[in-house]
């Protein structure tokens, strides 16, 4: 892997987020009446209530510290205030509702949607990757073509109604496990048994009904290890008389795999998004929840940040998946175009 | 130089008795080679006609149906008929009293639109992007194009139309199915774009260019019927996809409730609290079963198109076309 | 064969494929006997089932394929074995350590992930040998075939030009000490310059490791370089076996004679060199009486009816041709000297 | 353009190739090969003229550059007088068309497999390019010269192979559509590129009859890439031209069938006939004509004479120069690019290399 490499990724992954933040400002900018009029809305709305008139430069004031934009300066001068916040001060603007900072608000629930994810991504992988080599070691059997409606089946229920099913059996029917929240009441934080049997309780069936996205994979699995069987390299692995296990694991599966990897840790990425959905339904209170909360009251800054903080996450994702692919396929020469 | 020589005019000349094909016999060839084939090809692959069939039953609950089933309105009968107790409202009724057969029916024509437009915009584009970028391989549209494509990819998709639906709350299904298609592209150019490159290695496109056939003779028969199939899978995956987010954002509420929808369906029923009221069952497994037969139908289509494109099984399916099988 | 050891007993070895269009015979009732140390050559066109003979001798016929018959080898010291009743284990010791193959898709034969030296390892590992000293043996044989050792271990099968890994394939069969080495095209996709520099390879490997070679090629000039005998398939049988000599300058059976004046050849004068006509017959309708008739020029009513077995010409040489003794007359050979140089001499296994 | 003029004609040719590293990659390594360096070849009216080498030495990419399908990184390459690429650009005094020229050089590819669309019946396949540059036929007009052809090549009746799909062919059958695609053209110059390789030895003979039956029809000139001498011998004998020998992206000797095959000068000629094995010929003791087996790298090409690695009869002075062409017969046209041509060269002096 040269030097050369590693920094051109580097400095794509970079200008990638550069990119997304820019994105979100003009997206502020393409608010119905900019940014200031728009959130200007938002915060009359809540101030309804209290019956207190308030003027107009208050509410310049408070959007620019919602939102680290300066509505009445010029436009290059507002970019450059907020992208030198985001990237120099890491500071996201502020919630509405909330006197917290948006990077707050999402550092305390990022670590609870990350486990589900990655959960839910490591266990769909997993089941796929057995279920479809032994698909493809077993072609063209019956269970081949039973497993292969299943997965075809699994693959066209949205994860959204997997969650609805299995909080219907597990939690509704037969209450195995709650249907909402990621700890149980009462329960003492920390490094301690009960703690950690809480939230996987708590965890496990959003990290089921998630894992359905993984499951497209046991095809591509079951595809790549028909073409590997077919090799020749296996052929003669076998003439060599090399032993089975070593066949399966160092010569199919490892071929059959390598070129998921990718597409794995992407994956990542795209489960995390989909929390949105996943967590509204169990109520799980992550990231997804987050936006959700969100969504509903026109917190702007904090949706921003989610944004900004997904593609952070895709980013570096496939930064590492880019960088350590060359390392686990030799194939793959440093700087090659890995098409 | 086309220097008329001898040898060659003789050649040429020479009257060889062949009857012209009638223009009747090439159509009828035509019609055998690209519609009877493909079709009895499709009936021997049980996933391309059960596909098929789900697809078209869809499709024509989306047209006839609309046309046949008046429009349900709040009232139109008693509040939570259970199904199958009245033809009139065979899968029953939901809380406001409208049928739920119909709520289906109804929703149909605006989720083919979403998903048109999602899939001419994600597939469409991708295959403009993909064989543009392969075809200009190195040149600076290529690698233009492909950094765009590399920045976008990364931008996760649900959140950013998460973001933008909260800014616009679009309601026209055309503009739903264009932001939900938006995120799908980039993945699919890039693939097209290394199919376009492994189709240009084969020696055929080659010599079509070495012919001096013009670069669109070259991209429309070399280049894009091979692609076809590829394309015409990744549609179907790519319409299923924007079922599955359409729906799911309609359920949680995000896109506004405007039109007749499964989702929408599916968040009154999850809101009413269907989980628990075995009296509601009926009125979110339907929403449910037909999202997933939906789905389901699609992405058997699409693994049945792969045995409809290949080439072997057309022709041996072709009554014009005699196949010995001999000649491997 | 007469006074030399056996080391291979082919017998009644069929080799048939289920088809939807009906059973495909890809090798019909062959009898052939290897001798030890010999190097035996195996020629046909493609399709004549010469591959499946080949793979036989390993009972590695790809499924769905059925192999029936009798492969018999004979170890150097200890009972013979029977290669086609091995159980699973049996076999996997059987293979690579008493025989070895190098067969026709050697350019991806490496397992594109690991190393070279992973492939060489692994096999002595699960052969239970000593690694070090395996490892040695490495070397050596790589050297001998005209490879960096240390370079070619440390590389991946892709940094490696098709003529360097068909060596390092040839290297790693050997690393096991096998008694017999079969190879099923082995220079197929190489360049001749690379061919030739190999056959040569394969002549010194011989000597120096005692082996025993079986050489199948649809090259016969190449062939004809390396090999002490040479069997001939035509149609999933095989029609001719007999010295190199033999063949060159005597062959009986009419399809060998057509195949050697076809052989192109830089000694020939171009207006003399001709084609076979006539087209490759079908492993699923195979036609009564001799395989070759739709293309011979000897061919009768006898032929169009009855198989002819095969027919001892000498005792180096065998023909399954009614008409051996005519065939000479019916098919000239553009290129064949007038007469041979040691036919009158060979009366045993070659010229060695 | 002169009537002196040959057919075609390629000056000082020369093709780099430059691995990995598009315009906007700072940073990325890259490499370049020489796969062509410094040709000239003039090729006549009905002539033909057979490359012969290794895989990798370049014979493929000095090919399609003679029939303008790749672009020289220095050199000339005219047709008819008519430099190929200044007639693409439409540049200077252009008297033949890049069309005329595009449509006058034709190519037949090695591998019967992919030579055809898989997806088109190859009557389509070879009605494209008739279409094109005929337009004024009709197509019953075409159709008629397809089918004439095909019965000429011995495919016939031509309509059970013209509706068919590529991969209802065999090989063979694959490579005279090709061939009479590239005829239907009628092209003053056909590239054979390794076209008949990828036949069975029995089908190689009758390929190359068919391609030599139709020259004299089509009066079409051919450059035919081979690795294989004995190919490329007969081919030259029959049709009376020449072989060249590349290696290493150089023409090292080019003369007759005589020349090359009776009287080699060059060693690597002499190893390329050793590697042809002829049937009738006791050489199997005969001595390794090679030191190393192995091509060097391309991208790192060994000083003074490319081939001294590999030559057994290198001396020192091959090793510091670079060896010129060096007509031995007197012949203007035909040379050796090795020392031991010429009779007065210093390297006979020079000391034997001693294996490092």
């Amino acid at each position: 892997m040269s030097g050369n490499y590693f920094v051109k990724r580097v400095g794509q992954a970079v200008l990638t987020f550069f990119a997304t933040v820019t994105l979100t400002f003009v997206l502020y900018q393409m608010m119905p009446g900019g940014p200031a009029e728009a959130l200007r809305n938002v915060i009359l709305q809540q101030q309804m209530g209290s019956g207190n008139t308030i003027d107009p430069a208050r509410i310049e004031q408070l959007v620019a510290q919602y939102t680290n934009l300066e509505s009445d300066a010029p436009i290059y001068v507002q970019y450059y205030q907020y992208m030198s916040s985001v990237f120099l001060e890491q500071d996201l603007g502020e919630s509405l509702y909330e006197n917290t900072a948006v990077t707050t608000l999402l550092a305390d629930r990022i670590p609870w949607s990350m486990l589900i994810s990655v959960y839910a991504m490591v266990i769909g992988y997993t089941g796929s990757i057995v279920l479809g080599a032994v698909m493809a070691f077993k072609e063209k059997s019956r269970f081949d073509s039973v497993s292969s409606v299943v997965v075809i089946g699994l693959n066209s229920t949205p994860y959204y109604v997997a969650g609805i099913l299995f909080i219907f059996f597990f939690s509704i029917r037969n209450e195995f496990f709650p249907t909402g929240g990621r700890v149980g009441l009462g329960v003492e934080a920390g490094f301690n048994v009960a703690f950690m049997q809480s939230i996987a309780h708590h965890a496990a069936l959003p990290i089921l009904s998630m894992s359905v996205l993984g499951l497209g994979a046991a095809l591509t699995m079951r595809g790549n290890s028909v073409r590997v069987l077919g090799e020749d390299y296996l052929r003669v692995a076998e003439l060599r008389g090399l032993r089975n296990s070593r066949i399966a694991t160092q010569y199919v599966g490892r071929n059959a795999v390598l070129p998921m990897y990718t597409q794995f840790m992407i994956g990542i990425a795209g489960v995390l998004s989909s929390s949105v959905i996943v967590e509204q339904i169990f109520s799980y209170p992550g990231v997804g929840m987050l936006v959700y909360e969100a969504i509903q009251v026109r917190n702007y800054p904090v949706l921003m940040g989610s944004l900004i903080v997904f593609t952070l996450v895709t980013v570096v994702a496939i930064l590492i998946a880019d960088l350590t692919y060359g390392f686990i396929d030799p194939r793959i020469s440093a700087g090659g175009d890995n098409e | 130089m086309s220097n008329d020589q001898e040898g060659l005019e003789t050649l040429f000349d020479a009257d060889i008795d062949r009857e012209p094909v009638p223009r009747s016999q090439r159509l009828k060839r035509q019609f055998d080679l690209y519609v009877a084939a493909p079709c009895r090809v499709a009936m021997t692959d049980w996933r391309a006609l059960v596909g098929t069939v789900i697809v078209a039953v869809f499709f024509l609950m989306g047209t006839l149906g609309v046309w046949l089933v008046d429009k349900p309105s709040s009232g139109d009968a008693p509040v939570l008929e259970p199904p199958f107790q009245n033809f009139d409202y065979i899968l029953g009724t939901d809380t406001f009293g409208q049928p739920i057969g119909a709520q289906l029916i109804h929703a149909t024509p605006d989720m083919f639109k979403m998903v048109i437009a999602g899939a001419v915009v994600s597939v469409g584009f991708a295959a403009l992007v993909g064989v543009v970028s392969g075809f200009l391989r190195g040149t600076t549209v290529d690698t233009t194009l492909m950094s765009i494509t590399d920045i976008i990819i990364t931008i996760p998709g649900l959140p950013l139309v998460i973001v933008l639906v909260a800014i616009f709350q679009p309601e026209s299904p055309y503009v739903i199915g264009v932001l939900l298609g938006l995120d799908n592209w980039p993945g699919l150019a890039r693939t097209v774009r290394s199919q376009v490159l492994s189709i240009r290695e084969e020696s055929y496109v080659e010599a079509s260019q070495i012919m001096g056939l013009s670069t669109g003779t070259i991209l429309r028969r070399d280049v894009l019927a091979q692609l076809m199939p590829y394309i015409t899978v990744n549609s179907a995956l790519a319409s299923r996809r924007i079922i599955f987010e359409s729906v799911g954002l309609y359920f949680l509420g995000i896109l506004p409730f405007t039109t007749f929808n499964w989702g929408v369906m599916m968040n009154i029923a999850y809101e009413g609290n269907a989980l628990n009221r075995p009296d509601m069952y009926h009125f979110l497994t339907f929403p449910l079963l037909t999202i997933f037969l939906m789905s389901f139908g699609l992405v058997l289509f699409s693994q049945g198109m792969d045995s409809v494109f290949n080439v072997r099984l057309r022709a041996r399916h072709a009554s014009t076309i005699d196949d010995d099988g001999g000649h491997e | 064969m007469s006074n030399t050891e056996t080391i291979f007993e082919v017998r009644d070895l069929n080799v048939t494929f289920q088809m939807n269009r009906g059973q495909s015979r890809v090798v019909r009732d062959a009898d052939i006997d290897v001798a030890r140390n010999e190097t035996l050559g195996i020629i046909g066109e493609s399709g004549s089932g010469k591959s499946m003979l080949a793979s036989s001798f390993l009972n590695a016929v790809v499924e769905p394929g059925v192999t029936t018959g009798e492969v018999t080898f004979y170890p150097e010291d200890g009972n013979p074995v029977s290669v086609l009743d091995l159980s699973d284990s049996e076999l996997n010791r059987f293979r690579w350590e008493a025989v070895a193959m190098v067969f026709q898709g050697a350019m991806s034969s490496f397992n594109p992930v690991t190393k070279i030296r992973t492939h060489f390892r692994e096999t002595l590992q699960d052969h239970n040998r000593d690694i070090p000293a395996g490892m040695d043996r490495a070397r050596d044989l790589l050297e001998s075939v005209y490879l960096d050792p240390e370079r070619i271990l440390d590389s991946y099968a892709h940094e490696l030009s098709g003529g360097m890994k068909q060596r390092a394939l040839i290297a790693l069969s050997l690393v096991l000490e096998p008694d017999v080495l079969v190879l099923d095209e082995p220079t197929a996709a190489l360049d001749l310059l690379m061919q030739r520099s190999i056959v040569t390879l394969l002549r010194e490997l011989q000597a120096e490791y005692d082996l025993t070679l079986v050489f199948i090629t649809h090259d016969l000039p190449l062939l004809t370089k390396l090999a002490d005998r040479i069997a001939v398939m035509y149609a999933f049988n095989i029609v001719e076996i007999g010295t190199t000599d033999d063949l060159l300058y005597n062959a009986s059976h009419p399809y060998t004679r057509a195949l050697l004046d076809t052989t192109p050849d830089l000694n020939v004068p171009v207006d003399e060199m001709d084609i076979i006509e006539g087209s490759k017959p079908d492993p699923v309708d195979q036609i009564p009486g001799c395989s070759y008739h739709p293309r011979c020029p000897l061919a009768d009513d006898h032929c169009r009816s009855e198989e002819p077995a095969m027919m001892t010409v000498r005792n180096t040489q065998e023909s399954a041709c009614f008409y051996y003794n005519q065939a000479a007359d019916a098919v000239p050979i553009s290129a064949a000297p007038s007469h041979s140089p040691t036919t009158d001499t060979a009366t045993d296994g070659g010229d060695r | 353009m002169g009537a002196s003029d040959p057919m075609l004609s390629m000056d000082g040719v020369s093709v780099e190739f430059t691995n990995g590293g598009g315009p906007l990659d700072i940073f990325g390594e890259s490499e370049t090969v020489r796969a062509v360096s410094d040709v000239s070849l003039d090729l006549g009216e009905q002539e033909t003229l057979t490359l012969i080498g290794e895989s990798g030495c370049g014979k493929s990419t000095l090919g399609k550059t003679a029939i303008g399908a790749q672009k020289p990184t220095s050199g000339t390459v005219r047709y008819r007088g008519q430099d190929i690429w200044k007639a693409k650009r439409n540049a200077g005094d252009v008297s033949i068309s890049f069309d005329e020229i595009r449509h006058s050089l034709q190519i037949i590819h090695q591998d019967p497999g992919s030579a055809l669309n898989p997806n088109q019946r190859i009557l389509t396949s070879l009605m494209l390019p008739l279409k094109k540059w005929y337009p004024d036929l009709g197509r019953e007009e075409r159709e008629e010269r397809i089918h004439t052809l095909f019965e000429r090549v011995g495919m016939s009746p031509p309509g059970d192979y013209l509706n068919r799909y590529p991969h209802q062919l065999s090989g063979g059958e694959t490579q005279r559509a090709v061939l009479v695609r590239a005829l239907l053209l009628n092209p003053d110059l056909i590239l054979a590129d390794e076209a008949i390789s990828a036949l069975d030895v029995s089908l190689r003979v009758e390929m190359m009859d068919l391609m030599l039956e139709l020259q004299d029809i089509f009066q079409t000139s051919y450059l035919f890439i081979s690795h294989d001498l004995s190919n490329a011998r007969y081919i030259a004998e029959k049709s009376g031209g020449r072989i060249a020998v590349m290696y290493l992206g150089e023409i090292v000797e080019i003369g007759t069938v005589e020349e090359i095959v009776e009287n080699p000068q060059h060693p690597y000629t002499k190893a390329l006939q050793w590697a042809t094995a002829n049937l009738y010929e006791d050489d199997a003791e005969a001595e390794f004509p090679l030191r190393k087996i192995d091509v060097p790298d391309p991208t790192d090409l060994p000083a003074g004479c490319h081939f001294h690695p590999r030559c057994p009869k290198a001396r020192e002075v091959c090793r510091q120069q670079h060896p010129e062409r060096v007509h031995a017969n007197g012949d203007k046209e035909n040379y050796a690019r090795c020392f031991r041509a010429d009779e007065n060269h210093e390297y006979w002096d020079s000391p034997e290399i001693t294996d490092e």
